[in-house]
């Protein structure tokens, strides 16, 4: 779509778009993803921490101590997106803070703190999913899918 | 006075009698917090919501202008403001405040000039004798309004820019001590079918260059008519970019003689990317910073040139292009005239 | 423990891809991590996802991609017992500590904090 | 545009084909591998632990193997087992493979095979606890028991 309206621009307006980009900084990808890399992985590493944690002091194996971690993950993400921390994490590591699951948190609790001033049912209620829905709809849709390619595939394919 | 296709000569001199700029925060720990009549060090200033807090930071400025004045609120016929947020409610709701009978306009970062602009004509023309013309912004409120929650981990490229906490206010009169108000070119809308929300400096500078060069041209005079030539929010990649494109366009504009609001406002080192934008921007530096500069006498003419991305959040998730603007007012210092 | 060094560097690798989608593609974080997401989804379809957990642990399991392989799971898992209908009703089963975390945490945040701005 | 996020897709998926799925274990070598961290059990339990040392006795055999605990009733055997961290992408198949093998050679037993760490350190409890007293027959039953139903625990 927006290509198609590119293609239909007024000669200047392409010819500006041209010089546009070549002046525009350039984002720095390289230094982005390095940054994203110790960033994210730091955060897949305390979560191995909080797992291995929970196995060796409580009562749960490798399979069931996923929940716990994730939920443990998202009360720090709380803490770090109401003091005001996590929106300078995210500056700083891009995707690294936004990918793991504290990314998902983030968006969540951000948006329902943000909106408290719009009343907790209309405001916090309504907003809170503005950012993270689109993950929910289209993981809960592509789930679906590939799960009945796969049960048609199972029940009748004899995979 | 119309001059050509679109610019206005103000023959009676519409003068700027006294103008008042709030800050916030960040701006009080930016380049040039002297300039400032009131700095807040809390972003919410007490309200209970941003939006609240932008409302009073537009109070604030118009009761500051009227204060160093020497005459009274009841003396003003107009006021002629707007802002940025949801059908420009904190103006309003200051509007309300104030008392006086009001204009509400909506330029986005284009609105500081324009709305100078609208005061200088009505004054000139003797349509009143005093009018409050200013802006304001909110850093959080426009975020919120615009991009994502203030507590949200996005990351944004450099081309992005720092909306400005603050208000600004010119008080606008037929005569007195204080800077003339000489000519306003109002500019029309430029699309180059930017769509980036992030790189805003660029969609907007051919708007600039436009109302820059036709105010060369209706007014028939040379840049170096002007001490300094300001921008209002181009940031560093916009002002690179117009400054460039109006060599191209054969207008000798010195490097130094063509400065940036969005550029003047904060400290190397603070995390602004490309620079400050919003309607605030434009008002605080031109109202504090230059105007302060012309009363010392550093400066003696300048042109002030503000520019507004006038999208919105749904144009810009509908795959619209930015429309972009830009005014451009001269100011001249009263002993040259 | 060699556990730890490969949540590292494989939770590190995702989001590397993450910021390619974000600075290559110049996308937005909402559409990247859809993208993520769906791709666990299709990932765990043809069985790679819960090898990559084995070996890295949380390296897979925190990062958004896991979403969508934990909803694929709980579907497939219904499934095995009640057939078709299994996909429907199953999904949420793995995956519900995640979202009711988010809300949960969300309604509290919003109780005791304020934006700063 | 549309092609470029596919690309990266596709190149995404097949980074993770490229791990090599199909083989899942080396033939057992002729020598017991010395590294594992085994211990065997004293037999004169309230039931005897003889499957139990069997099994780990088989086990050994396999290079990748690096951890073997086991402990059976006389209906049910529970063995966990860890495995070299590189051949952990197989996990799946190999605990598979070793679950078929060990059903076949016990087969008067039911037969759990976990790779769960929880597991391996559960079973080691036991082990050592069987080491120092004997325990009640209907006891160790109910222990069993409960770690088997433990170790298949989902979410």
């Amino acid at each position: 779509m927006a290509d198609k309206k590119k293609k239909n621009a007024p000669p200047d307006a392409q010819e500006y778009q041209a010089f546009q980009q070549q002046r525009e900084v350039q984002r720095p990808i390289v230094k982005n993803c390095i940054k994203a890399f110790f960033v994210g992985g730091f955060i897949c590493f305390i979560g191995q921490i909080i797992s291995t944690f929970y196995i060796y002091f409580f009562h749960f194996t490798e399979q069931t101590v996923g929940n716990p971690t994730v939920a443990t993950l998202i009360f720090i993400t709380m803490l770090f997106t109401g003091f005001g921390f996590y929106d300078r994490i995210g500056q700083f590591a891009g995707a690294g803070s936004a990918v793991p699951v504290t990314g998902f948190g983030n968006a969540v609790i951000s948006a329902a703190i943000e909106h408290r001033t719009e009343g907790f049912i209309l405001g916090v209620g309504t907003n809170m999913f503005k950012l993270a829905g689109p993950v929910i709809v289209y993981g809960v849709f592509s789930a679906f899918v590939v799960a009945l390619i796969k049960t048609i595939l199972i029940q009748w394919g004899g995979l | 006075m119309l001059t050509g296709h679109q610019t206005w000569v103000f023959n009676n001199k519409p003068v700027i009698i006294s103008t008042g700029t709030v800050g916030g925060p960040f701006e009080a720990n930016g380049n040039i917090p002297n300039d400032f009549d009131l700095l807040h060090d809390d972003m919410w200033l007490k309200q209970d919501s941003f939006e609240k807090a932008q409302q009073t930071l537009m109070e604030e400025a118009c009761q500051t202008a009227v204060k160093k004045s020497s005459i009274e609120k009841e003396q003003v016929q107009f006021f002629i403001s707007g802002d940025l947020i949801n059908q420009i409610t904190p103006t309003s709701f200051a509007a309300k405040t104030i008392g006086i009978p009001y204009f509400g306009l909506f330029n986005a970062c284009a609105t500081s000039m324009e709305s100078l602009a609208l005061s200088a004509m009505i004054i000139n023309a003797k349509g009143a004798n005093y009018i409050l013309s200013g802006t304001s912004s909110h850093n959080a409120a426009a975020e919120k309004q615009f991009r994502y929650p203030t507590e949200y981990g996005g990351q944004k490229p450099p081309t992005a820019q720092w909306t400005v906490t603050g208000a600004g206010c010119a008080l606008v009169a037929q005569d007195g001590q204080g800077p003339k108000i000489t000519s306003a070119t109002i500019g029309k809308i430029i699309d180059m079918g930017i769509t980036d929300p992030f790189n805003m400096g660029g969609a907007m500078a051919p708007a600039a260059v436009h109302t820059i060069e036709t105010h060369f041209k209706e007014r028939n005079i040379d840049p170096s008519y002007y001490d300094l030539i300001i921008t209002g929010d181009l940031g560093h990649i916009g002002r690179e970019i117009s400054l460039d494109l109006l060599k191209k366009r054969g207008l000798s504009i010195q490097e130094n003689q063509y400065v940036d609001c969005g550029l003047t406002i904060y400290r190397e080192g603070q995390p602004v990317l490309a620079g400050a934008s919003g309607p605030a921007c434009s008002a605080v530096v031109t109202y504090g910073h230059f105007l302060n500069r012309m009363k010392k006498g550093d400066l003696h003419r300048i042109l002030v040139v503000a520019t507004g991305a006038l999208h919105s959040p749904l144009s810009i998730q509908q795959n619209d292009p930015i429309p972009c603007i830009a005014h451009a007012v001269s100011i001249e210092s009263g002993s040259d005239v | 423990m060699m556990i730890f060094f490969w949540a590292f560097v494989v939770g590190g690798a995702i989001c590397v891809i993450g910021q390619l989608l974000l600075d290559v593609l110049k996308l937005n974080p909402g559409q990247t991590l859809t993208i993520l997401v769906v791709s666990g989804a299709i990932l765990d379809g043809f069985g790679l996802y819960e090898p990559l957990i084995d070996f890295a642990g949380a390296g897979a399991t925190v990062p958004i991609t896991s979403f969508g392989n934990s909803l694929v799971h709980g579907a497939m898992a219904e499934a095995e017992t009640h057939g078709l209908v299994g996909v429907v009703t199953g999904m949420f089963e793995v995956t519900s500590a995640g979202i009711s975390a988010a809300i949960i945490f969300g309604v509290i945040g919003a109780l005791i904090f304020k934006p700063k701005g | 545009m549309q092609l470029g996020k596919w690309l990266l897709i596709s190149a995404f998926l097949f980074t993770l084909i490229g791990c090599g799925t199909d083989s899942a274990l080396d033939p057992p070598s002729k020598q017991r591998n010395e590294d594992i961290d085994l211990s065997e059990i004293s037999t004169d339990q309230s039931i005897s632990q003889e499957p139990s040392n069997r099994a780990k006795d088989i086990l050994s055999h396999y290079d990748q193997i690096t951890t073997i605990k086991a402990v059976n009733s006389d209906k049910e055997i529970l063995i966990a087992i860890e495995i070299k961290h590189m051949e952990r992408f197989k996990l799946a198949k190999i605990r598979e493979q070793l679950t078929k093998e060990m059903k076949e050679e016990f087969d008067n037993l039911k037969v759990e095979l976990s790779t769960d760490k929880k597991i391996v350190m559960e079973l080691d409890k036991l082990e050592k606890n069987l080491k120092k007293q004997v325990y009640p027959k209907k006891d160790l039953q109910k222990k069993l028991n409960k770690l088997v139903e433990f170790s298949k625990e989902q979410t």
